[in-house]
């Protein structure tokens, strides 16, 4: 029998594994917004499986705009990458030390 | 072990695999087509969860339009594989360390309460109608306000992209003869006076 | 109260002519000035005369002029108290004050400060008049400060000298440690007797004397005895007492009239009148008398000793009132007060005709004060040399001058006193017999006798080096006159009823058991036949035994001198002073600015302000400094911070 | 389903928004570069109306509307007029700084009012996903617009940062709010409370979601330790954006935190956690703040940090969970944003065509050459630091006794002793700006320009809310006590 | 007591602030003229309202007189709330004579930035006239720190040249301080329920161990204030900074809103805890009298000699405050008043000396009083004064003060005593390196004396000096009553 609890351990593991990934990725910026991609996805199992445990619909309705909102997102953060990368020709993480202290 | 288990337990490992090569795999391509592997397969669980409706979406919305923008992006940046390499297992331990304990601790809360609850019966009830018509009639009524917000923040995010990639290049050759046609004697020749030279030249002499 | 107007009239004019001399001398030029200073003290005088008689006659006065403030229960007064003892002093005050006035005129001639000098002088015989008129500690202590700060600007009115500036400060300083304790003393008073006038705290003399006060761990000490002993360290200050003596040698770098006003005659009595004006405690307790008597006794014996090896004529006249000043105060310290207001009057007289005489000399000898350089004045300075003559006499005590009276009192007074210490007092008043003698006739040989010595310093003196010694104007010479009058005289007439006579009855209080003036005066038959009795006395040979040893070291056989090795050493203790003027150099004014020095650096600015102020102050920029390093500028080390926060919140939240 | 037109009568300031924002993307495709100051003008003038428009259609008493994804109280019409005053003012001072840098396009001005109508809909939100939704729309609007500087690698590193940190503290809020819904089964506010308040929910999972709901808030005001995004955004992105980041949103995150917490967890129960957490993130920003902002040269930099320090007296102020302690924090709030509009604005009004003006020695002996602007700053400046007779005095007051009310002593010194440290980084611009001599000739000295008049109504407003502090303590306490329900 | 809604007390404090931000608005770069006059002529209004509030003023009432209330944040029961005892009226007295002096001083000193500095000084005077009015905690406590900022602006604009360090010390030190106080007024708005009138905080009984807290909160703003022993590290830095009207409002009246507190607050609404701690305060103020006194000793800068001597003086004023007696606390007011003109009087000796010279260094001095007499003679009252000569104003607080510690300890008077000895020491021995001697340099020769504004100011200070020396009586007498009110206050028990 699968229970709520299997697919918010899913969710957690989803989502410790997006934050491993955010902690590792020092270099490509790029890996780390698909781990935030991996983040969302964790949210969204969450969501899903609640809402279809609850039986309410409006859990479900959230994910659909998490996933309308966060298409938005990609795109701006893509276009922010290009610039980035117009400009210092560079999106590794390292390389992005210009404003600190 | 029933259908509905093993089917759930596959696509978890699968999913739980691609997300680690999402994280682990070094190169950004391989990455982003783990991820389209990740989404895919939780598109399968929250078919087993009867989301059918957000499953397809999930595969057009980010496998069709977000994961490719992803790889154009990828593939359009000029990325030095050999430097993402470097220094790279130095973070392991911590991340490892932070993130299991951060795993144990959830897993602790939200899987030590709800393991034996049963799947709510209410759940079945509402299936009759379809997910997607249910879903279509909330989005449009009740949601109505979200979902207009949603179409500006798309806005936003098109206005923003536009904003921030279109750009007239810099190097264009491109000819702007209403300029040429316009300059005159004043703007097209500077006489300017300047010391007399020699003198100077005299004297280090 | 018709007679108010007296008593403000004889404090305010001297003080309304220090203030015209003062503030408008340069307006109304010098010889106004002078008229004007004159004039004041002249009136004072004169209205202290008045009210002399008036109490002769009876009439006491205790009032009050206005009030000062009133805190809590207590008011706080300016008023006079006239009395006999309060009279006298105006007397001797007023009367010293205008010779000296006048002395001036002639002494401060070419003074470019002329006016600020007399300026000065009045304000001071204002200052001594609150000091004596008063009724209440306040003002005593007001009038006490005052004429500590005239005797500042006067020592230091040569402002240019180097030692004249040293001296002042160092006299007023000396003088503040003795009004540390004098000021202690009117606390204590204040505070257990509630009040801080005369008659109100003697009429509560018995109270305190049964009181005790704690002031080391537990051990009770008799009330009274700190009042007297505290107030008592004032007087030390004022009178010059060891060891708080130490500036009034100094204080000669001031002009002579000053050494004459102040430091002889007035100022330095105020600790005797003070003491006088406090028998009713005093007498209550015996520690405090014979710590009294021990401290003059002292200051009499080793005080005159130092006269013998001086050089300049005036810390010769210096030393010579120290040890005066002892016998005053071991007067008091056996409970003659009477005796040692007697001795204070006569010695007002002889010695400030000594130190105008000195000035005389000083004004003959074109300003060489050093003795060496003098000799064989008699005959050019004939007055001078009379009226030196006499108050050296007096001052030694030959009978039938007036210091022999006083002095001869109070040997005697010592020899019948029993309090402890009294023995050792009376050994030592003896022993500084011959001691007086044979300094006073040293230097009266030296400056008189013999040949002159003055040539062979002419080149030193640059402008005037060529002039001759010669006799002083008569405005120098006139007070000198009055004031050997006065020292011949003032002793014989004035014995029988200051110390034998109800003269004092109602103002001195003593005690039946120390009343050593009148088992003295159960012996005592007339002024002339006590004279003609002091011939036989064992102070008049040891006095003549200092006359003949003086004569023979410094006229007779001046190369004898030399021969004295076996002195040598303590020639030196005595001209080092016994070390004490290096100690406190090196002890009190070294000390506390190491000390202070120490604070500064150390206290304040190390620890309080390195370490804490600015120490804190840096430690927080310097953590913020390394704080500063978290923030890398690497977006994963921000992304780790975050979830490492998220991480920390779940874990001390749920678990 | 009720569809009242009446609805849409209260939602008319986001609408009026809307289609300006529209029109004016639409007009701005056909005016050329020099006509641009249409588009500028007639942002004001939408802002300026829909700053008007909310006093016409509120409801004194809270109203739910839109299915109940909108709430409409004079909380929201107070705050939501308050915001497009905000970045209203805000453009005016960016005027010449956006001439001079290219950034006077109709993309900005658009993007400006995204953000703004993003923020209406975080105010008066009563559900999460219009939060939600809300706060994304003004996130990613200002994503964008820190990156607007295309040629500027600064601004588009900030951009980069601000976005990934972004990202990751909306995803944590996400999964806050998926355990909230988990546990309650609502997502709408009203819900959520009715469902904590009759004790079905499950405390487990509305307890982690609370954490990760902090994360989201601690990110959004910028507390100790999800911090690290504003110094570098605020140093980075142009300091007219800086500005917009740095005044509006913090009022629209007031607002956020006050429907989130305050009202759909404002639970006894759940206060105990919050106020906690709350507490060490407050302990910890007012610290960290006021600490490393002395380390700092660049006035922009340390302005950021100085905003840390501010959100940590905001938390203190909203961790008593009390109506005395919301009011205070929101009093602290509407004040701090016009300190941050003054300083973030002298910044735009000293900058020149080339110049930044943004280092701390830029300011060198501006008593001498600007002494009214100096003068002005220096209000600010004092205000920033809690000087009476200044309003920050009152705000930081205000707040410190709403929490010594609960008894929180220890807390209230801390806040002021950090506030001490604070003190010093301030008088340090008001010295530089004083005692220095000049030796920068590349500061604007122009005396005369609407960024000044407004800098000096905006200086003095302080100063003058600081001798009359009470209306607008009143007035906080009103808006707070209509709006918020107390457990 | 009646009840003005606006009266004298409003006019004492805004008057002089209307005309700060009056000549702050006129006198512009150039128009310097105008603004010292209007300043001056603020200064004097600033000073006569004072005259009829002290006619007025009924010596025999212990209740607040002059009283004025109006709401003003009324969420929080904050007041604008105002009223006098005679404490106040003699401080208030003092700050209004001090701000006159000040101005005078500027005159043709200051030429950069005119406007600002008398602005600033007419703004401040104002805002220490709040503090000595204000009756309610709050509005005390806004006056009380608002008086920072134009401080630090004087000290950092027209100072010396390490005038940054000081004025930043000076602020944060003081600020430090003061935030305690902040907190402790607060708690106290709770405790009495809501209010922050001060009359309430004496009513309410507050437990010892809450008193001990609120004591040392409110002792820390007023220590370091005052400044006390070992907080007073500020001072002497900001002292010799600042321009002779900054030392002069600092050490005159600034220096005073630190005992103005103690009475104020500190003993009449913690008594318990002030008993309880007088034994500390006692031995940090004696601390400062010894220590500081050594200290003094040895400063080679003038205005650092002076500022170490005031740290000594103002122990006599805690001192005074803390042996809970008569003439205790009435030498402690009376010291401050006295101060008040001493200090500046001496600041302002040391300003004609530097305008003259640009010297602090008392080694850069000597034989003064050669070409400057009538400078030596004033400045001579006023050295003395602050060795407590009797016959002026210093003596009559050391005097009452130790007549006040005896009552309590013969070695606290003993102590105190002291300062007659160090004080006279540090002064005289600087005023004969400066004053006194041959001519140091050939400047010194061909110094100057006092001009007739200069002359006009110190001779009326050493007026004042001498006259509340001779007769300090109308100055005891108008306190007299609140000091007794104060006592009385601080001998009810509350825990």
């Amino acid at each position: 029998m699968i229970t709520l609890s299997h697919y918010l351990v899913l969710g957690a593991i989803l989502f410790s594994i997006s934050i491993a990934g955010i902690f590792l990725n020092r270099k490509n910026i790029i890996i780390i917004l698909m781990s935030i991609e991996l983040m969302l996805l964790a949210v969204n199992i969450n969501f899903v499986a609640f809402s279809h445990y609850l039986g309410d619909l409006s859990g479900q309705i959230f994910v659909f705009f998490i996933l309308t909102v966060a298409a938005a997102e990609s795109a701006i953060g893509l276009a922010i990458l290009v610039v980035l990368f117009r400009n210092l020709k560079t999106i590794n993480v390292d390389d992005l030390g210009g404003l600190r202290g | 072990m029933s259908f509905e288990n093993f089917t759930f337990y596959l696509f978890s490992a699968i999913l739980v695999g691609a997300a680690l090569s999402v994280i682990f795999s070094r190169n950004p391509v391989h990455a982003a087509l783990s991820l389209v592997l990740a989404f895919f397969t939780s598109a399968a669980i929250w078919i087993i969860l009867e989301a059918e409706f957000l499953a397809i979406s999930l595969i057009l919305v980010y496998v069709g339009a977000v994961m490719v923008l992803f790889l154009f992006v990828v593939m359009m940046l000029d990325i030095n594989l050999n430097r993402m390499k470097e220094g790279y297992w130095n973070y392991l331990l911590p991340a490892l360390v932070v993130s299991g304990i951060f795993l144990a601790e959830i897993i602790v809360l939200v899987g030590g309460r709800v393991v034996f609850e049963k799947p709510s019966e209410v759940a079945a009830t509402i299936t009759s109608e379809g997910n997607t018509l249910q879903l279509g009639r909330l989005l449009y009524t009740e949601y109505l306000y979200a979902f207009e917000l949603a179409a500006v923040i798309l806005l936003v995010a098109i206005v923003a992209a536009i904003a921030l990639t279109l750009r007239r290049r810099k190097d264009t050759k491109l000819v702007n003869t209403s300029q040429q046609l316009s300059a005159n004697r004043a703007n097209r020749l500077k006489i300017i006076s300047m010391p007399v030279e020699n003198k100077r030249s005299e004297d280090k002499s | 109260m018709t007679n108010m107007n007296v008593y403000l009239l004889a404090a305010l004019s001297p003080l309304f002519g220090a203030l015209v001399a003062g503030l408008f001398g340069k307006q109304i030029g010098r010889s106004a000035a002078h008229l004007v200073a004159i004039f004041g003290v002249a009136i004072s005088l004169i209205a202290s005369i008045i009210i002399f008689v008036d109490v002769l006659d009876g009439h006491m006065f205790n009032g009050s002029v206005y009030t000062w403030a009133i805190i809590g229960d207590v008011r706080f007064e300016v008023g006079f108290l006239i009395d006999r003892l309060s009279s006298l002093m105006m007397i001797v005050v007023t009367s010293v004050s205008l010779m000296v006035h006048i002395y001036t005129i002639g002494y401060m001639k070419e003074d470019p400060g002329y006016q600020r000098f007399f300026s000065y002088i009045s304000l001071f015989t204002f200052a001594m008049l609150i000091l004596v008129m008063s009724n209440n500690f306040l003002q005593l202590f007001f009038g006490w400060e005052a004429v500590g700060l005239v005797s500042y600007l006067l020592i230091g009115f040569w402002y240019k000298k180097d030692s004249a500036i040293y001296a002042n400060l160092k006299a007023f300083l000396v003088n503040r440690i003795g009004d540390f304790g004098f000021l202690l003393g009117i606390a204590l008073v204040l505070h257990y007797a509630g009040t801080l006038d005369y008659a109100a705290v003697f009429d509560q003399s018995e109270n305190l004397a049964s009181q005790q006060i704690e002031l080391f761990g537990g051990i009770g000490w008799s009330l009274v005895t700190v009042i007297c002993i505290c107030l008592f360290i004032g007087a030390m200050g004022k009178s010059a007492q060891f060891p708080l003596h130490v500036w009034l040698p100094d204080s000669m770098e001031g002009p002579t009239p000053i050494s004459a006003l102040i430091h002889a005659a007035t100022m330095v009595t105020a600790g005797i009148f003070m003491v006088a004006r406090m028998s009713p405690l005093f007498e209550l307790s015996e520690s405090a008398l014979s710590f009294v008597l021990i401290i003059g006794s002292i200051t009499a014996l080793f005080m005159g000793l130092l006269g013998l090896v001086q050089n300049d004529i005036k810390r010769v006249v210096a030393y010579s009132t120290l040890s005066q000043l002892g016998y005053m105060t071991v007067a008091l310290g056996v409970s003659a007060y009477s005796a040692a207001m007697f001795h204070l009057m006569t010695h007002a007289f002889f010695k400030a005709l000594l130190f105008l005489a000195a000035g005389s000399v000083i004004i003959g000898m074109h300003h060489q004060q050093d003795m060496r350089f003098m000799g064989g004045l008699r005959r050019k300075m004939p007055i001078t040399w009379l009226v030196s003559l006499i108050g050296s006499l007096a001052l030694i005590g030959f009978p039938f001058l007036s210091g022999f009276y006083s002095k001869d009192s109070i040997i005697e007074s010592v020899h019948l006193s029993t309090i402890p210490g009294a023995g050792f007092a009376y050994f030592a008043v003896l022993a500084g017999v011959f001691v007086t003698a044979l300094y006073s006739f040293r230097m009266y040989f030296l400056v008189f006798e013999g040949e002159y010595r003055g040539g062979a310093r002419k080149s030193d003196h640059g402008s005037h080096g060529n002039h001759e010694p010669h006799e002083s104007p008569m405005v120098v010479w006139a007070p000198l006159v009055g004031l050997a009058v006065l020292s011949v005289f003032s002793g014989a007439i004035s014995i029988q009823p200051i110390l034998f006579g109800d003269y004092f009855q109602d103002v001195i209080f003593v005690m039946e058991s120390h009343d050593v003036v009148r088992q003295f005066g159960e012996h005592f038959h007339g002024w002339f036949a006590m004279g003609l009795h002091g011939f036989q006395t064992l102070p008049f040979w040891l006095a003549a035994a200092g006359v003949l040893v003086a004569w023979f070291l410094f006229l007779y056989s001046p190369n004898a001198r030399k021969k004295l090795t076996l002195f040598s050493p303590l020639t030196r203790l005595f001209e080092e002073k016994y070390f004490l003027d290096k100690f406190n150099e090196w002890f009190f004014a070294r000390g506390s600015k190491s000390l202070g020095g120490l604070l500064w650096r150390i206290g304040d600015q190390k620890i309080i302000d390195g370490m804490v102020v600015n120490g804190s102050a840096k430690l927080v920029g310097q953590v913020g400094m390394q704080l500063r390093r978290v923030q890398t500028g690497f977006v994963s080390h921000y992304a780790f911070v975050m979830i490492l926060g998220a991480f920390a919140l779940v874990t001390i939240w749920l678990f | 389903m009720d569809f009242q037109l009446l609805d849409l009568y209260t939602l008319l300031p986001e609408i009026f928004l809307l289609v300006g924002v529209s029109g004016i993307l639409l007009l701005d495709l056909f005016l050329s570069k020099e006509q641009r100051g249409i588009t500028y003008g007639l942002s004001l003038v939408v802002l300026i109306v829909t700053s008007v428009l909310p006093w016409f259609f509120y409801d004194a008493d809270p109203k739910v509307i839109m299915s109940g994804l909108v709430v409409s109280d004079l909380l929201g019409a107070a705050l939501k007029s308050t915001v497009c005053v905000l970045v209203a003012v805000g453009l005016v001072y960016s005027k010449s700084y956006l001439l001079s840098r290219g950034l006077h396009r109709g993309e900005y001005f658009s993007l400006t009012l995204f953000a703004t109508l993003g923020m209406m809909v975080m105010i008066s939100s009563n559900h999460f996903l219009s939060l939600y939704l809300g706060l994304e729309l003004l996130s990613l609007s200002l994503y964008a617009m820190v990156a607007l500087q295309r040629d500027s690698g600064r601004s588009s590193e900030a951009a980069i940062k601000y976005f990934v940190l972004g990202a990751i503290a909306s995803g944590m809020l996400l999964y806050g709010m998926s355990m909230i819904y988990g546990g309650t089964g609502h997502l709408n506010i009203e819900a959520i409370v009715s469902s904590v308040l009759s004790g079905q929910s499950d405390s487990n999972l509305l307890r982690l979601g609370v954490v990760f709901v902090i994360v989201g808030i601690g990110f959004k005001l910028g507390a100790v330790p999800f911090h690290m995004w504003i110094p570098d955004v605020y140093h980075g992105s142009p300091t007219s954006v800086t500005l917009l980041i740095g005044t509006a949103p913090k009022v629209a995150a007031f607002a956020f935190v006050l429907r989130l917490l305050a009202e759909a967890l404002g639970h006894p129960s759940l206060h105990q956690d919050w106020s906690q957490m709350l507490t060490v993130l407050a302990v910890g920003s007012l610290v960290i703040g006021n600490v490393v902002a002395i380390a700092q040269t660049n006035f922009k930099r340390m302005l950021a940090y100085s905003t840390i320090a501010h959100m940590g007296f905001l938390l203190v102020g909203f961790m008593t969970g009390s109506i005395n302690g919301y009011s205070a924090s929101l009093f602290y709030i509407l004040t701090y944003v016009l300190m941050a509009l003054g300083g973030f604005g002298v910044i735009l009004i000293l900058s020149r065509d080339g110049f930044e003006s943004e280092e701390l020695s830029d300011l060198k002996g501006l008593s001498q050459t600007n002494p009214w602007c100096a003068f002005l700053l220096m209000i600010i400046l004092f205000s920033m630091a809690g000087i009476p007779p200044t309003v920050g005095f009152w705000s930081k007051l205000f707040v410190i006794q709403s929490i010594i009310d609960l008894g929180y002593v220890g807390l209230a010194v801390t806040a002021v002793m950090t506030s001490l440290i604070g003190a010093f980084y301030y008088l340090r611009v008001v010295k530089i700006m004083y005692f220095d001599a000049s030796d920068s000739s590349s500061i604007n000295t122009t005396k005369y320009s609407p960024g000044m008049a407004v800098f000096a109504i905006n200086g003095l407003l302080l100063l003058g809310l600081g001798l009359f502090p009470g209306w607008l303590l009143s007035l906080c306490e009103s808006l707070i006590e209509s709006s918020v329900r107390t457990f | 007591m009646s009840t003005h809604v606006i009266g004298s007390l409003s006019l004492i404090v805004w008057l002089p602030i209307i005309f700060g931000v009056a000549v702050l608005l006129i006198g512009r770069d150039g128009r310097e003229r105008v603004a010292r006059w209007l300043a001056l002529v603020g200064s004097v209004l600033s000073a006569l309202v004072v005259i009829p509030v002290w006619i007025q003023f009924d010596v025999k009432q212990s209740e607040f007189q002059f009283v004025e209330f109006i709401p003003w944040i009324e969420t929080f029961n904050i007041n604008y709330h105002l009223g006098i005892d005679g404490i106040s009226l003699v401080l208030i007295l003092l700050n209004a004579l001090t701000t006159v002096f000040v101005v005078v001083a500027g005159w043709e000193v200051i030429t950069k930035k005119v406007s600002h500095y008398f602005a600033s000084f007419l703004i401040l005077s104002g805002m220490i006239n709040g503090v000595f009015c204000s009756l309610d905690a709050m509005l005390f406590y806004v006056f009380f720190e608002a008086t920072l900022i134009p401080m630090f602006l004087i000290i950092g604009i027209w100072g010396g040249p390490n005038r940054v360090y000081a004025a930043i010390k000076f602020f944060l030190y003081t600020l430090a301080g003061s935030l305690l106080t902040l907190v402790a007024l607060i708690y106290l708005y709770r405790t009495t329920g809501g209010s922050f009138a001060i009359s309430d905080f004496y009513t309410v009984s507050i437990p010892q161990s809450a008193q001990v807290l609120i004591f040392l909160a409110l002792f820390a703003a007023f220590a370091v204030k005052i400044p006390m022993w070992p907080v007073h590290t500020w001072l002497p830095d900001a002292h010799v900074e600042a321009p002779t009207g900054g030392s002069v409002v600092l050490a005159a009246v600034m220096l005073k809103l630190g005992g103005y507190g103690f009475l104020r607050l500190s003993l009449p609404i913690v008594p318990d805890a002030a008993r309880e701690l007088a034994p500390f305060v006692i031995a940090l103020s004696l601390i400062a009298i010894v220590y500081i006194g050594f200290v003094a000793l040895v400063q080679r800068d003038m205005k650092k000699l002076i500022a170490y001597s005031s740290i000594s003086h103002m122990g006599f004023v805690t001192l005074g405050i803390f042996i809970f007696n008569a003439e205790g606390m009435q030498g402690a007011v009376i010291q401050m008043v006295s101060h008040g003109f001493i200090s500046a009087a001496l600041f302002l000796c040391v300003g004609v000396l530097y305008d003259r010279m640009h010297s602090r260094e008392i080694s850069d001095y000597g034989g003064v009083v050669n070409s400057m007499p009538m400078f030596a003679a004033l400045f001579l009252v006023f050295a003395m004064a602050n060795a407590g000569l009797p016959g002026t104003s210093g003596f009559v607080g050391e005097f009452l003060v130790i007549m006040g510690a005896m009552a309590s300890n013969f070695w606290f008077a003993f102590a105190a005593a002291m300062t007659l000895i160090l004080g006279a020491a540090y002064t005289l021995w600087m005023y004969k390196r400066v004053v006194f001697g041959e001519c140091g340099s050939e400047q010194i020769r061909g110094l100057k004396d006092v001009n007739a504004r200069e002359f006009a100011m110190l001779f009326v200070l050493a007026l004042i000096v001498i006259g509340m020396g001779l007769y300090p009586k109308p100055f005891t007498d108008v306190i007299d009553v609140s000091v007794a009110s104060v006592l009385e206050l601080a001998s009810v028990i509350k825990n």
